[in-house]
Protein backbone atom coordinates (compact mmCIF):
# COMPACT_ATOMS: atom_id res chain seq x y z
CA UNK A 1 0.00 0.00 0.00
CA UNK A 2 0.94 3.28 -0.77
CA UNK A 3 2.07 6.01 1.94
CA UNK A 4 1.80 8.93 -0.60
CA UNK A 5 -0.63 11.61 -0.18
CA UNK A 6 -4.05 11.44 -2.04
CA UNK A 7 -4.97 13.21 -4.77
CA UNK A 8 -8.23 13.90 -3.95
CA UNK A 9 -10.25 14.25 -0.74
CA UNK A 10 -13.42 14.97 0.13
CA UNK A 11 -15.46 15.74 3.18
CA UNK A 12 -19.67 15.14 2.89
CA UNK A 13 -22.08 15.52 5.80
CA UNK A 14 -24.02 12.60 6.56
CA UNK A 15 -27.08 12.89 4.09
CA UNK A 16 -27.93 10.32 1.52
CA UNK A 17 -28.76 12.93 -0.54
CA UNK A 18 -25.27 13.78 -1.34
CA UNK A 19 -24.26 10.20 -1.69
CA UNK A 20 -25.10 10.71 -5.49
CA UNK A 21 -22.51 12.84 -5.98
CA UNK A 22 -19.64 11.13 -4.32
CA UNK A 23 -20.27 8.51 -6.28
CA UNK A 24 -20.10 9.93 -9.92
CA UNK A 25 -17.06 11.95 -9.12
CA UNK A 26 -15.32 8.44 -7.94
CA UNK A 27 -16.94 6.89 -10.78
CA UNK A 28 -15.66 10.07 -13.41
CA UNK A 29 -12.16 9.93 -12.01
CA UNK A 30 -11.85 6.63 -12.17
CA UNK A 31 -12.81 6.44 -16.06
CA UNK A 32 -10.29 8.60 -16.87
CA UNK A 33 -7.32 6.96 -15.27
CA UNK A 34 -8.20 4.35 -17.02
CA UNK A 35 -10.63 1.70 -15.75
CA UNK A 36 -12.96 0.08 -17.90
CA UNK A 37 -16.62 1.48 -17.64
CA UNK A 38 -18.01 -1.70 -15.78
CA UNK A 39 -14.63 -1.53 -13.35
CA UNK A 40 -15.50 2.36 -12.48
CA UNK A 41 -19.60 1.23 -12.08
CA UNK A 42 -18.35 -1.02 -9.53
CA UNK A 43 -16.20 1.19 -7.38
CA UNK A 44 -18.74 3.87 -7.54
CA UNK A 45 -21.30 1.28 -6.20
CA UNK A 46 -18.34 0.28 -3.43
CA UNK A 47 -17.85 3.96 -2.52
CA UNK A 48 -21.91 4.38 -2.18
CA UNK A 49 -22.78 1.23 -0.18
CA UNK A 50 -19.69 2.23 2.06
CA UNK A 51 -21.59 5.78 2.64
CA UNK A 52 -24.87 4.15 2.93
CA UNK A 53 -23.55 2.05 5.87
CA UNK A 54 -22.03 4.50 7.74
CA UNK A 55 -25.46 6.55 7.36
CA UNK A 56 -27.57 3.86 8.94
CA UNK A 57 -25.01 2.31 11.11
CA UNK A 58 -22.51 4.41 12.06
CA UNK A 59 -24.38 7.37 12.93
CA UNK A 60 -27.41 5.90 12.84
CA UNK A 61 -29.21 7.97 10.35
CA UNK A 62 -28.25 11.52 11.32
CA UNK A 63 -27.55 13.45 8.45
CA UNK A 64 -25.30 15.93 9.81
CA UNK A 65 -21.93 14.43 10.52
CA UNK A 66 -18.35 14.12 8.67
CA UNK A 67 -17.78 11.71 5.92
CA UNK A 68 -14.29 11.67 4.94
CA UNK A 69 -13.08 9.92 1.50
CA UNK A 70 -9.66 10.74 0.06
CA UNK A 71 -8.90 8.87 -3.45
CA UNK A 72 -5.14 8.08 -4.46
CA UNK A 73 -4.03 6.75 -8.09
CA UNK A 74 -1.64 4.10 -7.75
CA UNK A 75 1.24 4.74 -9.86
CA UNK A 76 0.64 8.62 -9.97
CA UNK A 77 -2.26 9.97 -12.69
CA UNK A 78 -1.30 11.13 -16.57
CA UNK A 79 -0.01 14.24 -17.26
CA UNK A 80 -1.84 16.54 -20.02
CA UNK A 81 -0.42 15.00 -23.09
CA UNK A 82 1.10 11.42 -22.26
CA UNK A 83 -0.08 8.59 -24.00
CA UNK A 84 -1.55 5.79 -21.46
CA UNK A 85 -2.49 6.32 -18.03
CA UNK A 86 0.06 5.12 -15.20
CA UNK A 87 -2.78 4.57 -13.23
CA UNK A 88 -2.25 1.22 -11.56
CA UNK A 89 -4.97 0.97 -9.14
CA UNK A 90 -7.10 3.25 -6.83
CA UNK A 91 -6.86 3.34 -3.05
CA UNK A 92 -9.76 4.80 -1.33
CA UNK A 93 -10.42 5.50 2.41
CA UNK A 94 -13.24 6.30 3.77
CA UNK A 95 -13.32 7.83 7.44
CA UNK A 96 -16.09 8.67 10.04
CA UNK A 97 -16.41 9.75 13.80
CA UNK A 98 -19.13 7.37 14.24
CA UNK A 99 -19.75 4.42 16.74
CA UNK A 100 -16.76 2.10 16.95
CA UNK A 101 -17.61 -1.13 16.22
CA UNK A 102 -15.26 -4.76 15.80
CA UNK A 103 -14.12 -4.86 12.31
CA UNK A 104 -14.76 -8.56 12.46
CA UNK A 105 -18.68 -8.34 13.29
CA UNK A 106 -18.60 -6.30 9.71
CA UNK A 107 -19.53 -9.08 7.51
CA UNK A 108 -21.75 -10.11 5.00
CA UNK A 109 -24.27 -12.81 4.91
CA UNK A 110 -24.88 -15.90 3.10
CA UNK A 111 -26.50 -15.01 -0.33
CA UNK A 112 -28.71 -17.70 -0.69
CA UNK A 113 -31.37 -16.70 1.68
CA UNK A 114 -33.43 -14.38 -0.23
CA UNK A 115 -34.20 -11.30 2.30
CA UNK A 116 -34.34 -7.60 1.81
CA UNK A 117 -30.61 -5.83 3.37
CA UNK A 118 -27.49 -7.50 4.35
CA UNK A 119 -26.40 -7.32 0.63
CA UNK A 120 -23.96 -3.80 1.06
CA UNK A 121 -20.88 -5.76 2.52
CA UNK A 122 -21.50 -8.26 0.01
CA UNK A 123 -20.95 -5.94 -2.78
CA UNK A 124 -18.21 -3.90 -1.71
CA UNK A 125 -16.11 -7.36 -1.11
CA UNK A 126 -17.27 -8.84 -3.94
CA UNK A 127 -16.01 -5.25 -6.43
CA UNK A 128 -13.01 -4.32 -4.56
CA UNK A 129 -9.48 -6.32 -4.54
CA UNK A 130 -8.66 -5.39 -1.29
CA UNK A 131 -10.95 -4.18 1.80
CA UNK A 132 -10.30 -3.43 5.17
CA UNK A 133 -12.36 -2.26 8.27
CA UNK A 134 -10.77 -0.79 11.19
CA UNK A 135 -11.21 1.40 14.24
CA UNK A 136 -9.66 4.81 13.93
CA UNK A 137 -7.12 5.76 16.70
CA UNK A 138 -9.97 8.17 18.65
CA UNK A 139 -13.12 7.76 16.94
CA UNK A 140 -14.90 6.39 14.43
CA UNK A 141 -14.12 3.82 11.67
CA UNK A 142 -11.62 3.39 8.70
CA UNK A 143 -12.60 1.23 5.71
CA UNK A 144 -9.51 1.54 2.76
CA UNK A 145 -10.54 0.04 -0.34
CA UNK A 146 -8.50 -0.76 -3.33
CA UNK A 147 -9.35 -1.52 -6.58
CA UNK A 148 -6.31 -2.43 -9.15
CA UNK A 149 -6.62 -1.40 -12.97
CA UNK A 150 -5.30 -5.08 -14.15
CA UNK A 151 -6.51 -6.91 -10.95
CA UNK A 152 -4.12 -10.20 -9.87
CA UNK A 153 -5.76 -13.19 -8.98
CA UNK A 154 -8.43 -12.22 -6.10
CA UNK A 155 -7.59 -13.22 -2.62
CA UNK A 156 -10.03 -14.18 -0.07
CA UNK A 157 -11.05 -11.15 2.36
CA UNK A 158 -12.04 -13.34 4.84
CA UNK A 159 -15.60 -13.32 3.27
CA UNK A 160 -17.97 -16.09 3.71
CA UNK A 161 -18.03 -18.23 0.67
CA UNK B 1 -40.88 13.06 -2.79
CA UNK B 2 -37.85 15.75 -3.37
CA UNK B 3 -38.36 17.38 -6.46
CA UNK B 4 -35.20 15.99 -8.05
CA UNK B 5 -34.99 12.58 -7.06
CA UNK B 6 -37.07 9.54 -8.04
CA UNK B 7 -40.24 10.35 -10.00
CA UNK B 8 -42.67 7.23 -10.00
CA UNK B 9 -45.42 6.89 -12.77
CA UNK B 10 -47.83 3.91 -12.26
CA UNK B 11 -50.43 2.70 -14.67
CA UNK B 12 -52.70 -0.03 -15.62
CA UNK B 13 -53.00 -2.28 -18.82
CA UNK B 14 -55.26 -5.55 -18.85
CA UNK B 15 -54.25 -7.75 -15.89
CA UNK B 16 -50.88 -5.95 -15.60
CA UNK B 17 -49.78 -2.94 -13.24
CA UNK B 18 -46.79 -1.19 -15.06
CA UNK B 19 -44.47 1.21 -12.28
CA UNK B 20 -42.08 3.21 -13.49
CA UNK B 21 -39.52 4.60 -11.46
CA UNK B 22 -37.23 7.37 -13.44
CA UNK B 23 -34.20 8.45 -11.60
CA UNK B 24 -31.70 6.51 -9.35
CA UNK B 25 -32.61 4.18 -6.33
CA UNK B 26 -31.05 4.79 -3.57
CA UNK B 27 -30.38 5.42 0.24
CA UNK B 28 -31.68 8.86 -0.75
CA UNK B 29 -34.62 7.49 -3.34
CA UNK B 30 -35.71 3.94 -1.95
CA UNK B 31 -37.99 4.88 1.15
CA UNK B 32 -40.45 6.84 -1.30
CA UNK B 33 -40.56 4.16 -3.85
CA UNK B 34 -40.88 1.54 -1.50
CA UNK B 35 -44.05 2.82 0.33
CA UNK B 36 -45.44 3.99 -3.26
CA UNK B 37 -44.62 0.44 -4.47
CA UNK B 38 -46.62 -1.31 -1.08
CA UNK B 39 -49.60 0.94 -1.87
CA UNK B 40 -49.88 -0.25 -5.55
CA UNK B 41 -48.93 -3.79 -4.43
CA UNK B 42 -51.90 -3.48 -1.50
CA UNK B 43 -54.17 -2.72 -4.48
CA UNK B 44 -53.01 -6.31 -6.86
CA UNK B 45 -55.59 -9.42 -7.08
CA UNK B 46 -53.88 -12.56 -7.26
CA UNK B 47 -53.04 -13.98 -10.37
CA UNK B 48 -52.59 -10.07 -11.73
CA UNK B 49 -49.17 -8.66 -12.78
CA UNK B 50 -46.80 -6.23 -11.50
CA UNK B 51 -44.23 -5.00 -14.39
CA UNK B 52 -41.41 -2.87 -13.29
CA UNK B 53 -40.09 -0.55 -16.17
CA UNK B 54 -36.49 -0.03 -15.17
CA UNK B 55 -35.16 1.67 -18.25
CA UNK B 56 -35.36 5.21 -16.98
CA UNK B 57 -33.07 4.12 -13.38
CA UNK B 58 -29.75 4.99 -14.32
CA UNK B 59 -28.63 3.65 -10.42
CA UNK B 60 -29.50 0.98 -8.05
CA UNK B 61 -27.53 0.19 -4.78
CA UNK B 62 -28.38 -2.10 -2.11
CA UNK B 63 -31.42 -0.01 -1.12
CA UNK B 64 -33.02 -0.76 -4.02
CA UNK B 65 -32.22 -4.22 -4.17
CA UNK B 66 -34.23 -4.39 -1.33
CA UNK B 67 -37.00 -2.76 -2.36
CA UNK B 68 -37.50 -5.17 -5.19
CA UNK B 69 -36.67 -8.36 -2.58
CA UNK B 70 -39.66 -7.03 -0.56
CA UNK B 71 -41.90 -6.54 -3.87
CA UNK B 72 -40.89 -10.01 -4.47
CA UNK B 73 -41.81 -11.32 -1.23
CA UNK B 74 -45.16 -9.30 -1.80
CA UNK B 75 -46.03 -11.06 -4.46
CA UNK B 76 -45.13 -14.62 -3.14
CA UNK B 77 -47.84 -13.93 -0.34
CA UNK B 78 -50.34 -12.10 -2.53
CA UNK B 79 -49.95 -14.37 -5.35
CA UNK B 80 -49.00 -11.72 -7.84
CA UNK B 81 -46.62 -12.23 -10.68
CA UNK B 82 -43.67 -9.42 -10.48
CA UNK B 83 -41.21 -8.89 -13.86
CA UNK B 84 -38.76 -6.71 -13.81
CA UNK B 85 -37.51 -5.15 -17.23
CA UNK B 86 -35.03 -2.73 -19.02
CA UNK B 87 -32.48 -2.88 -16.82
CA UNK B 88 -29.92 -0.48 -17.70
CA UNK B 89 -26.10 -2.64 -18.17
CA UNK B 90 -25.24 -0.46 -14.79
CA UNK B 91 -28.66 -1.60 -13.02
CA UNK B 92 -28.01 -5.40 -14.31
CA UNK B 93 -24.70 -5.81 -13.06
CA UNK B 94 -25.57 -4.92 -8.86
CA UNK B 95 -28.25 -7.16 -9.96
CA UNK B 96 -25.41 -9.91 -10.58
CA UNK B 97 -23.13 -8.92 -7.80
CA UNK B 98 -25.63 -10.02 -5.57
CA UNK B 99 -26.61 -12.76 -7.34
CA UNK B 100 -30.45 -11.86 -7.84
CA UNK B 101 -30.44 -11.37 -11.61
CA UNK B 102 -31.35 -15.36 -12.07
CA UNK B 103 -33.98 -15.08 -8.70
CA UNK B 104 -35.90 -12.28 -10.36
CA UNK B 105 -38.35 -12.86 -13.35
CA UNK B 106 -36.29 -10.35 -15.64
CA UNK B 107 -37.62 -9.63 -19.24
CA UNK B 108 -35.38 -7.12 -21.86
CA UNK B 109 -38.00 -5.04 -23.24
CA UNK B 110 -41.23 -3.50 -21.20
CA UNK B 111 -43.31 -5.18 -24.54
CA UNK B 112 -41.70 -8.90 -23.48
CA UNK B 113 -42.65 -8.11 -19.71
CA UNK B 114 -45.70 -7.37 -21.09
CA UNK B 115 -45.97 -10.81 -23.35
CA UNK B 116 -44.50 -12.74 -20.30
CA UNK C 1 -25.07 35.14 1.65
CA UNK C 2 -24.61 32.51 4.19
CA UNK C 3 -22.26 32.43 7.07
CA UNK C 4 -23.14 28.48 7.87
CA UNK C 5 -20.81 25.48 7.24
CA UNK C 6 -20.70 24.04 3.77
CA UNK C 7 -21.97 20.66 3.40
CA UNK C 8 -19.31 19.44 0.86
CA UNK C 9 -15.68 20.04 0.97
CA UNK C 10 -13.72 18.69 -1.94
CA UNK C 11 -9.61 18.92 -2.05
CA UNK C 12 -8.48 17.72 -5.69
CA UNK C 13 -4.93 18.32 -7.12
CA UNK C 14 -4.76 20.98 -9.80
CA UNK C 15 -4.44 17.98 -12.62
CA UNK C 16 -7.29 18.65 -15.64
CA UNK C 17 -7.53 14.95 -15.33
CA UNK C 18 -9.57 15.40 -12.09
CA UNK C 19 -11.76 18.15 -13.10
CA UNK C 20 -14.16 15.52 -14.66
CA UNK C 21 -14.95 14.20 -11.03
CA UNK C 22 -15.05 17.76 -9.51
CA UNK C 23 -17.99 18.70 -11.89
CA UNK C 24 -20.18 15.61 -12.19
CA UNK C 25 -19.99 15.96 -8.30
CA UNK C 26 -21.42 19.36 -8.58
CA UNK C 27 -23.54 18.51 -11.09
CA UNK C 28 -25.24 15.41 -9.53
CA UNK C 29 -25.69 17.02 -5.92
CA UNK C 30 -27.21 20.22 -7.60
CA UNK C 31 -29.93 17.52 -9.57
CA UNK C 32 -30.54 16.08 -6.30
CA UNK C 33 -30.69 19.54 -4.51
CA UNK C 34 -34.16 20.63 -7.12
CA UNK C 35 -32.00 22.39 -9.65
CA UNK C 36 -33.43 21.61 -13.60
CA UNK C 37 -31.06 19.71 -15.61
CA UNK C 38 -30.00 22.84 -17.64
CA UNK C 39 -29.11 24.24 -14.45
CA UNK C 40 -26.75 21.76 -12.83
CA UNK C 41 -25.36 21.09 -16.20
CA UNK C 42 -24.27 25.31 -16.08
CA UNK C 43 -23.16 25.13 -12.74
CA UNK C 44 -20.99 22.26 -13.42
CA UNK C 45 -19.77 23.96 -16.80
CA UNK C 46 -18.89 27.13 -14.20
CA UNK C 47 -17.19 25.13 -11.94
CA UNK C 48 -15.16 23.51 -14.57
CA UNK C 49 -14.02 26.60 -16.17
CA UNK C 50 -13.13 28.23 -12.81
CA UNK C 51 -11.08 25.09 -12.37
CA UNK C 52 -9.62 25.35 -15.73
CA UNK C 53 -8.58 29.05 -14.99
CA UNK C 54 -7.09 28.24 -12.08
CA UNK C 55 -4.72 25.34 -13.38
CA UNK C 56 -3.73 27.26 -16.59
CA UNK C 57 -3.32 31.03 -14.81
CA UNK C 58 -3.13 30.74 -11.26
CA UNK C 59 -0.61 27.68 -11.42
CA UNK C 60 0.63 28.44 -14.44
CA UNK C 61 -0.38 24.36 -15.80
CA UNK C 62 1.53 22.51 -12.53
CA UNK C 63 -0.49 19.57 -12.01
CA UNK C 64 0.47 18.79 -8.56
CA UNK C 65 -1.19 22.13 -6.64
CA UNK C 66 -4.06 22.13 -3.99
CA UNK C 67 -7.41 23.76 -5.53
CA UNK C 68 -10.55 23.65 -2.52
CA UNK C 69 -14.01 23.61 -3.32
CA UNK C 70 -16.89 23.98 -0.69
CA UNK C 71 -20.65 23.55 -1.22
CA UNK C 72 -23.15 25.29 0.54
CA UNK C 73 -27.02 24.52 0.15
CA UNK C 74 -28.41 27.68 0.86
CA UNK C 75 -31.47 27.10 2.66
CA UNK C 76 -30.45 23.67 3.78
CA UNK C 77 -30.48 19.83 2.15
CA UNK C 78 -33.94 17.74 1.99
CA UNK C 79 -33.75 15.16 4.61
CA UNK C 80 -35.19 11.55 3.67
CA UNK C 81 -38.82 11.16 3.41
CA UNK C 82 -39.66 15.18 3.43
CA UNK C 83 -41.84 16.02 0.21
CA UNK C 84 -39.67 19.02 -1.50
CA UNK C 85 -36.54 20.58 -1.58
CA UNK C 86 -36.02 23.08 0.67
CA UNK C 87 -32.58 24.08 -1.25
CA UNK C 88 -33.18 27.68 -2.37
CA UNK C 89 -29.83 27.82 -4.05
CA UNK C 90 -25.89 26.31 -4.18
CA UNK C 91 -22.89 28.29 -3.04
CA UNK C 92 -20.09 27.31 -4.63
CA UNK C 93 -16.39 28.64 -3.26
CA UNK C 94 -12.95 27.37 -4.89
CA UNK C 95 -10.24 28.52 -3.40
CA UNK C 96 -6.33 28.11 -4.57
CA UNK C 97 -2.81 29.33 -3.13
CA UNK C 98 -1.61 30.42 -7.06
CA UNK C 99 -0.78 33.91 -7.86
CA UNK C 100 -2.39 36.01 -6.75
CA UNK C 101 -3.99 38.93 -9.41
CA UNK C 102 -6.00 42.29 -9.18
CA UNK C 103 -9.60 40.70 -9.17
CA UNK C 104 -10.59 43.50 -11.78
CA UNK C 105 -8.06 41.72 -14.15
CA UNK C 106 -10.00 39.06 -14.33
CA UNK C 107 -12.90 40.03 -17.08
CA UNK C 108 -14.31 38.42 -20.17
CA UNK C 109 -13.93 39.94 -23.52
CA UNK C 110 -16.41 41.24 -26.10
CA UNK C 111 -17.33 38.32 -28.03
CA UNK C 112 -17.88 39.69 -31.24
CA UNK C 113 -14.70 39.10 -32.00
CA UNK C 114 -13.87 35.05 -32.55
CA UNK C 115 -11.52 33.70 -31.59
CA UNK C 116 -10.35 31.17 -29.58
CA UNK C 117 -9.49 31.38 -25.97
CA UNK C 118 -11.16 34.34 -23.56
CA UNK C 119 -14.64 32.53 -23.08
CA UNK C 120 -14.20 31.07 -19.06
CA UNK C 121 -14.52 34.02 -17.44
CA UNK C 122 -17.71 34.89 -19.76
CA UNK C 123 -19.69 32.01 -19.55
CA UNK C 124 -18.98 31.51 -15.59
CA UNK C 125 -20.68 35.32 -15.34
CA UNK C 126 -23.26 33.73 -17.72
CA UNK C 127 -25.03 30.89 -16.12
CA UNK C 128 -23.83 31.93 -12.21
CA UNK C 129 -26.13 34.79 -10.61
CA UNK C 130 -23.23 35.80 -8.34
CA UNK C 131 -20.02 36.01 -9.34
CA UNK C 132 -17.14 37.42 -6.71
CA UNK C 133 -13.71 37.28 -7.45
CA UNK C 134 -11.10 37.84 -4.46
CA UNK C 135 -7.48 37.87 -2.29
CA UNK C 136 -7.33 35.64 -0.47
CA UNK C 137 -5.76 37.21 3.13
CA UNK C 138 -2.53 35.18 2.61
CA UNK C 139 -1.63 33.70 -0.30
CA UNK C 140 -4.07 32.38 -3.30
CA UNK C 141 -7.24 33.30 -5.17
CA UNK C 142 -10.89 33.12 -3.90
CA UNK C 143 -13.79 32.51 -6.27
CA UNK C 144 -17.03 32.44 -4.94
CA UNK C 145 -20.42 32.32 -7.04
CA UNK C 146 -23.75 31.71 -5.99
CA UNK C 147 -26.68 30.04 -8.51
CA UNK C 148 -30.55 30.41 -7.50
CA UNK C 149 -33.02 27.66 -7.92
CA UNK C 150 -35.26 30.39 -8.24
CA UNK C 151 -33.12 33.01 -9.60
CA UNK C 152 -33.97 36.73 -8.78
CA UNK C 153 -33.70 39.12 -12.27
CA UNK C 154 -29.78 39.44 -12.69
CA UNK C 155 -27.64 42.24 -11.12
CA UNK C 156 -24.65 42.94 -13.05
CA UNK C 157 -21.67 41.67 -11.80
CA UNK C 158 -19.63 44.35 -14.06
CA UNK C 159 -18.77 42.38 -17.22
CA UNK C 160 -18.79 44.00 -19.77
CA UNK C 161 -21.57 43.18 -21.88
CA UNK D 1 -3.67 10.35 -25.22
CA UNK D 2 -4.96 8.55 -22.28
CA UNK D 3 -6.26 4.90 -22.49
CA UNK D 4 -9.82 6.61 -20.97
CA UNK D 5 -10.19 9.83 -22.39
CA UNK D 6 -11.01 10.75 -25.34
CA UNK D 7 -10.79 8.83 -28.71
CA UNK D 8 -11.23 10.18 -32.10
CA UNK D 9 -11.58 8.21 -35.46
CA UNK D 10 -11.86 9.97 -39.17
CA UNK D 11 -12.63 9.07 -42.25
CA UNK D 12 -13.79 9.91 -45.94
CA UNK D 13 -16.60 9.87 -47.37
CA UNK D 14 -16.71 11.68 -50.69
CA UNK D 15 -15.69 14.96 -50.34
CA UNK D 16 -16.29 14.76 -46.81
CA UNK D 17 -13.69 13.96 -44.17
CA UNK D 18 -15.62 13.59 -40.89
CA UNK D 19 -14.08 13.80 -37.39
CA UNK D 20 -16.06 11.54 -34.61
CA UNK D 21 -14.46 12.33 -31.37
CA UNK D 22 -15.90 10.17 -28.64
CA UNK D 23 -15.52 11.09 -24.88
CA UNK D 24 -15.28 14.80 -23.22
CA UNK D 25 -13.51 17.76 -25.26
CA UNK D 26 -12.47 19.60 -21.63
CA UNK D 27 -9.13 20.94 -20.67
CA UNK D 28 -8.04 17.61 -20.31
CA UNK D 29 -8.91 16.14 -23.77
CA UNK D 30 -8.79 19.24 -25.64
CA UNK D 31 -4.98 19.42 -26.39
CA UNK D 32 -5.09 15.87 -27.83
CA UNK D 33 -8.24 16.44 -30.24
CA UNK D 34 -6.15 20.21 -31.46
CA UNK D 35 -3.80 18.65 -32.40
CA UNK D 36 -5.24 15.61 -34.29
CA UNK D 37 -7.67 17.82 -35.94
CA UNK D 38 -4.43 19.87 -37.19
CA UNK D 39 -2.93 17.29 -38.69
CA UNK D 40 -6.38 16.00 -40.39
CA UNK D 41 -6.69 19.71 -41.67
CA UNK D 42 -3.33 19.83 -43.31
CA UNK D 43 -4.71 17.27 -45.82
CA UNK D 44 -8.16 18.98 -46.53
CA UNK D 45 -8.15 20.48 -50.20
CA UNK D 46 -9.58 23.71 -50.86
CA UNK D 47 -13.58 22.97 -51.36
CA UNK D 48 -13.65 20.01 -49.26
CA UNK D 49 -16.09 19.56 -45.98
CA UNK D 50 -15.24 18.59 -42.41
CA UNK D 51 -17.65 17.31 -40.93
CA UNK D 52 -17.04 16.95 -36.82
CA UNK D 53 -19.70 14.51 -35.43
CA UNK D 54 -20.27 15.90 -31.36
CA UNK D 55 -22.92 12.97 -30.85
CA UNK D 56 -20.83 10.91 -28.45
CA UNK D 57 -19.24 14.23 -26.86
CA UNK D 58 -21.50 14.29 -23.34
CA UNK D 59 -19.69 17.71 -22.67
CA UNK D 60 -17.76 20.04 -23.69
CA UNK D 61 -16.30 23.47 -22.30
CA UNK D 62 -14.30 26.61 -23.23
CA UNK D 63 -11.49 24.61 -23.96
CA UNK D 64 -13.46 22.60 -26.76
CA UNK D 65 -15.03 25.76 -27.87
CA UNK D 66 -11.71 27.24 -28.93
CA UNK D 67 -10.61 23.84 -30.67
CA UNK D 68 -13.70 24.42 -32.20
CA UNK D 69 -12.82 28.04 -33.45
CA UNK D 70 -9.14 27.26 -34.52
CA UNK D 71 -10.77 24.80 -36.99
CA UNK D 72 -13.06 27.47 -38.27
CA UNK D 73 -10.46 29.69 -38.58
CA UNK D 74 -8.47 27.17 -40.68
CA UNK D 75 -11.44 26.47 -42.70
CA UNK D 76 -11.53 29.96 -43.32
CA UNK D 77 -7.43 30.00 -44.42
CA UNK D 78 -8.16 26.83 -46.37
CA UNK D 79 -10.96 27.49 -48.20
CA UNK D 80 -13.00 24.20 -46.75
CA UNK D 81 -16.25 24.04 -45.22
CA UNK D 82 -16.72 23.06 -41.58
CA UNK D 83 -20.04 21.56 -40.48
CA UNK D 84 -21.11 20.65 -36.74
CA UNK D 85 -23.66 17.80 -36.04
CA UNK D 86 -24.88 15.53 -33.47
CA UNK D 87 -24.80 17.97 -30.79
CA UNK D 88 -26.22 16.55 -27.07
CA UNK D 89 -28.42 19.45 -25.55
CA UNK D 90 -25.60 19.68 -22.98
CA UNK D 91 -22.83 21.12 -25.62
CA UNK D 92 -25.26 22.88 -27.86
CA UNK D 93 -26.12 24.76 -24.88
CA UNK D 94 -22.19 25.96 -24.18
CA UNK D 95 -22.03 27.08 -27.50
CA UNK D 96 -25.06 29.21 -27.17
CA UNK D 97 -23.63 30.43 -24.00
CA UNK D 98 -20.82 31.81 -25.83
CA UNK D 99 -22.76 33.15 -28.56
CA UNK D 100 -21.47 30.81 -31.06
CA UNK D 101 -24.37 28.50 -32.04
CA UNK D 102 -24.85 31.19 -34.64
CA UNK D 103 -21.80 31.63 -36.02
CA UNK D 104 -20.88 27.66 -36.98
CA UNK D 105 -22.55 26.15 -39.64
CA UNK D 106 -24.50 23.55 -37.11
CA UNK D 107 -26.69 20.45 -38.53
CA UNK D 108 -28.82 18.10 -36.45
CA UNK D 109 -27.80 14.78 -37.69
CA UNK D 110 -24.68 13.57 -39.33
CA UNK D 111 -27.16 12.23 -42.45
CA UNK D 112 -28.14 16.03 -42.70
CA UNK D 113 -24.22 17.47 -42.29
CA UNK D 114 -23.51 15.11 -45.39
CA UNK D 115 -26.29 16.61 -47.31
CA UNK D 116 -25.36 20.09 -46.90
N1 LIG E 1 -19.90 1.57 8.72
C1 LIG E 1 -20.47 0.67 9.56
N2 LIG E 1 -20.60 0.96 10.85
C2 LIG E 1 -21.15 0.07 11.69
N3 LIG E 1 -21.61 -1.12 11.32
C3 LIG E 1 -21.52 -1.47 10.04
C4 LIG E 1 -20.95 -0.60 9.08
N4 LIG E 1 -20.99 -1.21 7.89
C5 LIG E 1 -21.57 -2.41 8.09
N5 LIG E 1 -21.88 -2.58 9.38
C6 LIG E 1 -22.49 -3.81 9.98
O1 LIG E 1 -22.40 -4.86 9.02
C7 LIG E 1 -23.71 -5.40 8.76
C8 LIG E 1 -23.84 -5.83 7.31
O2 LIG E 1 -23.92 -4.68 6.48
P1 LIG E 1 -24.59 -4.80 5.05
O3 LIG E 1 -24.03 -5.99 4.37
O4 LIG E 1 -24.38 -3.50 4.35
O5 LIG E 1 -26.12 -5.05 5.28
P2 LIG E 1 -27.22 -4.14 5.99
O6 LIG E 1 -26.64 -2.76 6.06
O7 LIG E 1 -28.40 -4.21 5.07
O8 LIG E 1 -27.47 -4.74 7.31
C9 LIG E 1 -24.67 -4.31 9.16
O9 LIG E 1 -25.93 -4.80 9.54
C10 LIG E 1 -23.95 -3.64 10.33
O10 LIG E 1 -24.17 -4.35 11.52
N1 LIG F 1 -7.92 31.85 -11.50
C1 LIG F 1 -7.26 32.80 -12.23
N2 LIG F 1 -6.05 33.20 -11.85
C2 LIG F 1 -5.40 34.14 -12.55
N3 LIG F 1 -5.90 34.75 -13.64
C3 LIG F 1 -7.11 34.40 -14.07
C4 LIG F 1 -7.86 33.40 -13.39
N4 LIG F 1 -9.04 33.26 -14.04
C5 LIG F 1 -9.01 34.12 -15.06
N5 LIG F 1 -7.86 34.82 -15.10
C6 LIG F 1 -7.50 35.89 -16.06
O1 LIG F 1 -8.67 36.26 -16.77
C7 LIG F 1 -8.48 36.12 -18.18
C8 LIG F 1 -9.73 35.68 -18.87
O2 LIG F 1 -10.01 34.30 -18.56
P1 LIG F 1 -10.92 33.43 -19.52
O3 LIG F 1 -12.15 34.23 -19.85
O4 LIG F 1 -11.15 32.14 -18.87
O5 LIG F 1 -10.10 33.27 -20.86
P2 LIG F 1 -8.71 32.51 -21.11
O6 LIG F 1 -8.46 31.68 -19.91
O7 LIG F 1 -8.96 31.70 -22.33
O8 LIG F 1 -7.71 33.61 -21.29
C9 LIG F 1 -7.33 35.14 -18.33
O9 LIG F 1 -6.62 35.32 -19.52
C10 LIG F 1 -6.48 35.45 -17.10
O10 LIG F 1 -5.63 36.55 -17.34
Amino acid sequence: MSAEQPHVRLEILSNPLLNCGAREMVASMSRRMGFAEDAACQIALAVDEALCNIERHGYDRQTDRPIWLSLHAIGGLAQNGTSSSPTEGLKIVIEDEAQQIDPNLIKSRPLDEIRPGGLGVHIIREVMDEVIYEQRPNSGMRLTMIKMRNPQPKKDNGAPP
Amino acid sequence: MNDSALTIISRVEGDATIVSPAGDIDLNGAPAFKSQLRTIQSALKPGGRLVIDLSAVPYMDSSGLATMIESMQAARRQSFKLILCGLTPRVRAIFEIAKLHTVFTIKGTLAEALAA
